[in-house]
């Protein structure tokens, strides 16, 4: 099984993801950004599965069913802050906010 | 055989180097348009490497809720940040973030290998949980593990997860109460060509797949929220051609269709104390039967939660059919 | 499993599930008037309901009730300890506060989303229940999901661009935060295959794994953000100041504290292995440091509710050190610091809030004259500071003298001093906003304070005298309650 | 046969990666469009094949899903105004 | 033996028409053309695989579940063209 190749490629995806959630300020891009890691997460976890002797493990495979599930959440709810918060500022990112 | 594994190996290869260049496109790619074609195909790559991986309901629940939804949401969000952009606002420019370059790029980089070395070391000795796991469901009255898993042994997760899901609808008629923005997609004045024609064809389909993977949840790889999402992927498409007229009044179907799964399951958490010393435990007989009735509620809350959020307004009523233009905005 | 007794299974039920049925209810039959009193009801009842539990606890120790009847590892079991048995309490009587506040000032503002936030608080309280007694790694995650995604509607719902900004930046601190946690509790799970709390504090501390030192790491990072921990704590004064009272109420005495709880039952708990000395006196450099950050920050506010938000970030540092005073003293201390820093910052909030009613707007030289007129809440935000600030004879006070008898009794002085300066610059940001109410007369251009409209009614003034009295009250029953905080604590050699 | 279905498995994924050049490449927005067409039927193939080659008869159904979930993404795509695309896609001309 | 060959053969072939798909969508020169290079090659070329796959499966319920997915991938790939084209089309009129 090339457990290996997938388990570098969540640590790798993990880092492609916490670079764009530091550099974008883009509020939708930094959504899919935090997006990949939390993918980059599932997907650790379910290498781990796989690779339990005796048969894939159904518990991580549960947690990651259950951490899509808070991921589509989020995000849903993310996206509908975000063209609220757009709407009434016309900002794209929320440091614009003036601190008086 | 050294081929199929060279061949497997070269699947596994080329589909990790797949996802790495479609991440990086999707984030630091120039056009968001295009950022977020390259992250729907990251989900079905996903899905793909889950099937890949040996756990199909992820690569199912992938598809439906990863690719689907989460894509449909993202085109929303493209479609709004443009459409209530006002004039003077030049396109979706980047200014640069608090964090500088030089130092997120090593920081991230050091964090990736660092994480990829630690992932890749940590011996993969399964562990008291996963035996027990694995031992446990072959005896479980729900032959599919994972279901098993999340509607029995780890049910309270499951429970919350509803929660949350109830929550980000809620937080959006938070928003929704202050200020009414447009419908994004508004019933179209002339209708579509072919799309009725596909949408006669497709809904069949997917409510008779939908079903199935919800009945197949039990033994096999499925379940609620593949099922759901599907079901809720369906509502989508009936939104995209104009068949839904979302309207602000409250309706209680639409309330009693999103509060259903968590009502159902709370409420089997309490009175399973009638016949148990601790809550969420499944009663001797009639289990089975439990366990299918509030996968259904579940399913049911889902599809609507995650239509309702798709659409963003607080309830939707069904039109008969588009050709009659100008239809109740 | 030890046979408990009868009514522990009930009590844990209930503190979870009915609210999760409220909420349902509320969504389904939105009338403000039932749901008010059911929120108030259910209040009630559970603080009915955690009296024989805390019987239990204080006599059979630390309950253990496993979810579906499933032994561990594989099933989910609660876990009550004099920690957490703390917290319910907080919530409960803080949420009964802010609902009977809430009743009222949503009808006296004609918020137009009520329903929602009844919505919100009662799956915010279930999450926050679920919490405090979860004994699951993963399951804790998803509890604090539900705590957040709570939370920033909540912030949300208070209208504006303000709000909105803020809660944009609360969302994506949060979200990263969360996902830092995930990749703990996954590594945790890779390396040694267990989420249970019990079995990973049961197993004999052998030198921890790299991944579980990796873990501990990323999970203290996820949690620092979404408590607001010194580094991590930007979005939290905008956060709070710009909710609405209730909702700050909510969010500084009970959300960010969750998070910190976190810190503390993870770190003293399962990862007692992946630490030494060293880095736990590092963890305590860290609290004293978000100690003064917030305090000094507090004193340079010229808004009210942007001190009581740095506040909650100061004081939230105090619960660090437990980490390098590790004792039975130390343990009761921190504990009893966190119940009395919660009634008095709820307190605090729903009087600032009654004043800023009043007064119209949140400048603190608006509150000059403050004393004539609304002069009940005055005294209680001035009770609720004198708490937080921990002088006699308030719960404060206790609290930080047995931490400082913690620090002196393992002969690290430097946190006495620190709890003592904590202490010292809180009092001086409390006396400071109570000066501009006292001594400064009304500035002519300020126009002459009234009763609001339709005057404070008796729901919006009560709650914050009682939590301020809650928290004073606690200053007597120091000894009595002592033992009941000490059952669980771990033994560690000083 | 399993190895002949896993090689022609990885030729279809070879096939993918180039066809994800023309959305990197792709001038109009309409090119862009043609990848979801593209990865519609080819990930349905490459999830049949891989069924048949590790036996897992339930990727046949994750392929059914797929092609559903195709036509609904590009009924989504097809909804959108152009002038969304101009603007979100750094405001580099559209047309060929 | 038999069938092996023809799913053998039936499956190369079908690869066949999915190479010349891509090789259409990189060299074509417009929308138009590649469009056609894709929904017909691709099609075609699904279609000759999920016959190679029925011969190989031979049970009746695996032959319906192939043949049904067969035919909604053309239905959603005619659909998804032709209003692809169609947006396409509109988006030169409109600006």
């Amino acid at each position: 099984m090339t457990g290996w190749l997938f388990s570098v490629t969540a640590g790798l995806l993990f880092a492609i993801g916490l670079y764009g959630v530091l550099i974008r300020t883009e509020l939708v891009r930094r959504l899919l950004a935090a997006n990949v890691m939390a993918t980059a997460v599932f997907l650790f976890l379910i290498v781990v599965a796989a690779e339990t002797p005796d048969g894939p493990d159904p518990v991580p495979q549960a947690m990651v069913l259950t951490g899509i599930v808070i991921a589509v959440s989020l995000t849903a709810f993310a996206l509908a802050l975000i063209r609220h918060f757009r709407a009434v500022t016309g900002e794209s990112d929320p440091e614009g906010g003036d601190d008086d | 055989m050294p081929v199929s594994d060279l061949l497997a190996s070269g699947f596994d290869v080329l589909l990790c180097i797949g996802l790495l260049w479609l991440a990086w496109q999707a984030i630091t790619g120039t056009g968001l348009f295009r950022s977020v074609v390259m992250f729907m195909v990251f989900g079905l790559m996903m899905a793909v490497t889950w099937a890949r991986l040996g756990s199909p309901d992820l690569a199912l629940a992938e598809a439906a809720i990863g690719a689907g939804i989460t894509g449909a949401l993202l085109l929303n969000a493209c479609r709004a940040a443009v459409s209530e952009m006002r004039s003077d606002e030049q396109p979706l420019r980047d200014r640069p973030s608090g964090v500088p370059k030089w130092l997120a790029l090593p920081l991230s980089l050091a964090a990736g290998v660092g994480l990829a070395w630690l992932m890749h070391s940590i011996p993969r000795d399964g562990g008291p949980t996963p035996e027990a796991a694995i031992k446990a469901a072959e005896t479980h009255f729900l032959d599919n593990p994972i279901t098993s898993v999340l509607l029995d042994f780890r049910a309270i997760d499951t429970l919350l997860e509803m929660a949350v899901l109830l929550l980000a609808l809620v937080g959006a008629r938070v928003l929704l109460d202050q200020r009414r923005l447009p419908a994004l997609y508004p019933v179209p004045d002339h209708p579509m060509p072919m799309l009725p024609s596909l949408l006669a064809m497709i809904t069949p389909v997917l409510l008779l797949t939908g079903l199935y993977l919800f009945w197949a949840g039990s033994h096999a790889p499925g379940g609620a929220f593949q099922a759901g999402a599907l079901l809720g992927a369906l509502g989508v498409m009936y939104q995209l051609a104009g068949r839904f007229t979302p309207t602000h009044e409250p309706g209680t179907v639409n309330a009693l269709l999103i509060t259903v799964g968590l009502g159902l399951f709370s409420l089997f958490a309490c009175l399973s104390l009638l016949w148990a010393p601790a809550p969420l435990s499944h009663p001797e007989q009639g289990a089975y039967a439990l366990v299918l009735l509030i996968e259904f509620a579940l399913m049911l809350s889902i599809a609507a939660t995650l239509v309702l959020l798709f659409v963003g307004s607080r309830s939707l009523q069904l039109r008969r059919s588009t050709n009659h233009p100008g239809g109740r905005q | 499993m030890t046979e408990l007794d009868s009514l522990v299974a009930p009590t844990l039920t209930f503190l979870i599930f009915a609210p999760l049925l409220a909420g349902v209810v509320a969504l389904l039959w939105p009338r403000g008037l039932v749901l008010d009193l059911l929120s108030i009801s259910l209040g009630a009842i559970s603080l009915v309901l955690l009296v024989p539990l805390s019987g239990t606890v204080m006599g059979q120790g630390p309950l253990l009730l496993e979810l579906g009847g499933h032994e561990l590892p594989l099933g989910i079991p609660l876990y009550v300890d004099g920690l957490a048995l703390a917290m319910l309490w907080l919530t409960a009587l803080t949420g009964l506060g802010t609902a009977v506040y809430a009743s009222g000032w949503l009808r006296s503002v004609s918020h137009p989303s009520g329903q929602q936030y009844r919505v919100l608080w009662f799956l915010l309280w279930s999450g926050l229940n679920a919490l405090f007694v979860s004994g699951d790694l993963f399951n804790i995650y998803v509890t604090l999901e539900i705590t957040t995604l709570a939370a920033v509607p909540l912030v949300a719902l208070a209208r504006g661009r303000e709000a909105l900004s803020a809660a944009m930046q609360y969302l994506y601190f949060a979200l990263v935060g969360s996902i830092l946690f995930l990749l703990g509790v996954a590594l945790v799970y890779a390396e040694t295959g267990l989420l249970a709390l019990p079995e990973l504090s049961a197993r004999e501390s052998e030198a921890a794994g790299p991944g579980e030192t990796i873990a501990l790491l990323a999970i203290t990072v996820g949690l620092a953000m979404k408590a607001a921990l010194f580094p991590a704590h930007g979005w939290l004064p905008r956060a709070h100041a710009a909710a609405s009272p209730p909702a700050s109420a909510l969010l500084s005495a009970l959300v960010a504290k969750a998070a910190a709880y976190l810190v503390i039952r993870l770190w003293l708990g399962p990862f007692e292995a992946a630490w030494t000395p060293a880095v736990a006196q590092l963890m305590g450099v860290v609290g004293v440091l978000g100690i003064l950050y917030g305090s000094l920050q507090a004193l340079r506010q010229h808004r009210l509710k942007p001190v009581i938000a740095y506040s909650t970030v100061a004081q939230l540092g105090y619960l660090l050190l437990l980490i390098p005073l590790a004792s039975v003293v130390a343990w009761q201390g921190v504990i009893y610091h966190a119940l009395v820093h919660g009634l008095a910052k709820a307190a605090f909030f729903l009087a600032a809030g009654n004043l800023i009613l009043g007064i119209g707007h949140d400048r603190l030289v608006g509150l000059a004259g403050c004393d004539r007129v609304l002069s009940k809440n005055l005294l209680a935000m001035a009770v609720a500071g004198v708490a937080i600030a921990g002088l006699p004879p308030t719960g404060g006070f206790i609290a930080k003298w047995w931490m400082i008898t913690a620090a002196l009794e393992q002969g690290q002085w430097w946190w006495a001093v620190a709890i003592g300066m904590g202490g010292l610059l809180a009092a001086l940001y409390v006396f400071r906003v109570v000066s501009f109410a006292v001594h400064s007369p009304r500035p002519w251009h300020e126009e002459p304070l009234r009763e609001t409209r339709h005057g404070l009614n008796r729901l919006l003034l009560w709650p914050p005298v009682l939590l301020a009295a809650a928290a004073v009250a606690l200053g007597m029953t120091g000894e009595l309650l002592a033992p009941f905080l000490a059952v669980g604590a771990p033994e560690v050699s000083p | 046969m399993n190895t002949f279905l896993l090689g022609a498995a990885l030729f279809l994924l070879i096939n993918l990666a180039a066809g994800m050049v023309r959305v990197y490449l792709g001038p109009t927005t309409a090119d862009r469009l043609l990848t979801l067409l593209l990865f519609g039927t080819t990930t349905v193939a490459t999830l049949l094949l891989l069924a048949y080659s590790q036996a897992s008869a339930v990727l046949v159904k994750v392929a059914l899903l797929f092609v559903m979930l195709a036509a609904i993404a590009s009924v989504a795509f097809v909804r959108f105004p152009h002038e969304t695309v101009q603007k979100t896609d750094d405001g580099r001309g559209d047309h060929d | 033996m038999l069938t092996d060959w023809w799913t053998i053969a039936l499956v190369t072939v079908g690869c066949a028409f999915f190479l010349a798909g891509t090789v259409g969508l990189l060299r074509f020169p417009d929308v138009h053309t590649r469009l056609h290079a894709l929904t017909k090659a691709d099609n075609v070329g699904l279609g000759l695989i999920c016959l190679g796959l029925m011969i190989h499966d031979g049970t009746l319920p695996g032959i319906l579940r192939l043949g049904f997915i067969w035919i909604l991938a053309i239905f959603a790939a005619t659909v998804s063209a032709f209003l692809i084209a169609r947006w396409h089309e509109s988006a030169g009129t409109e600006d």
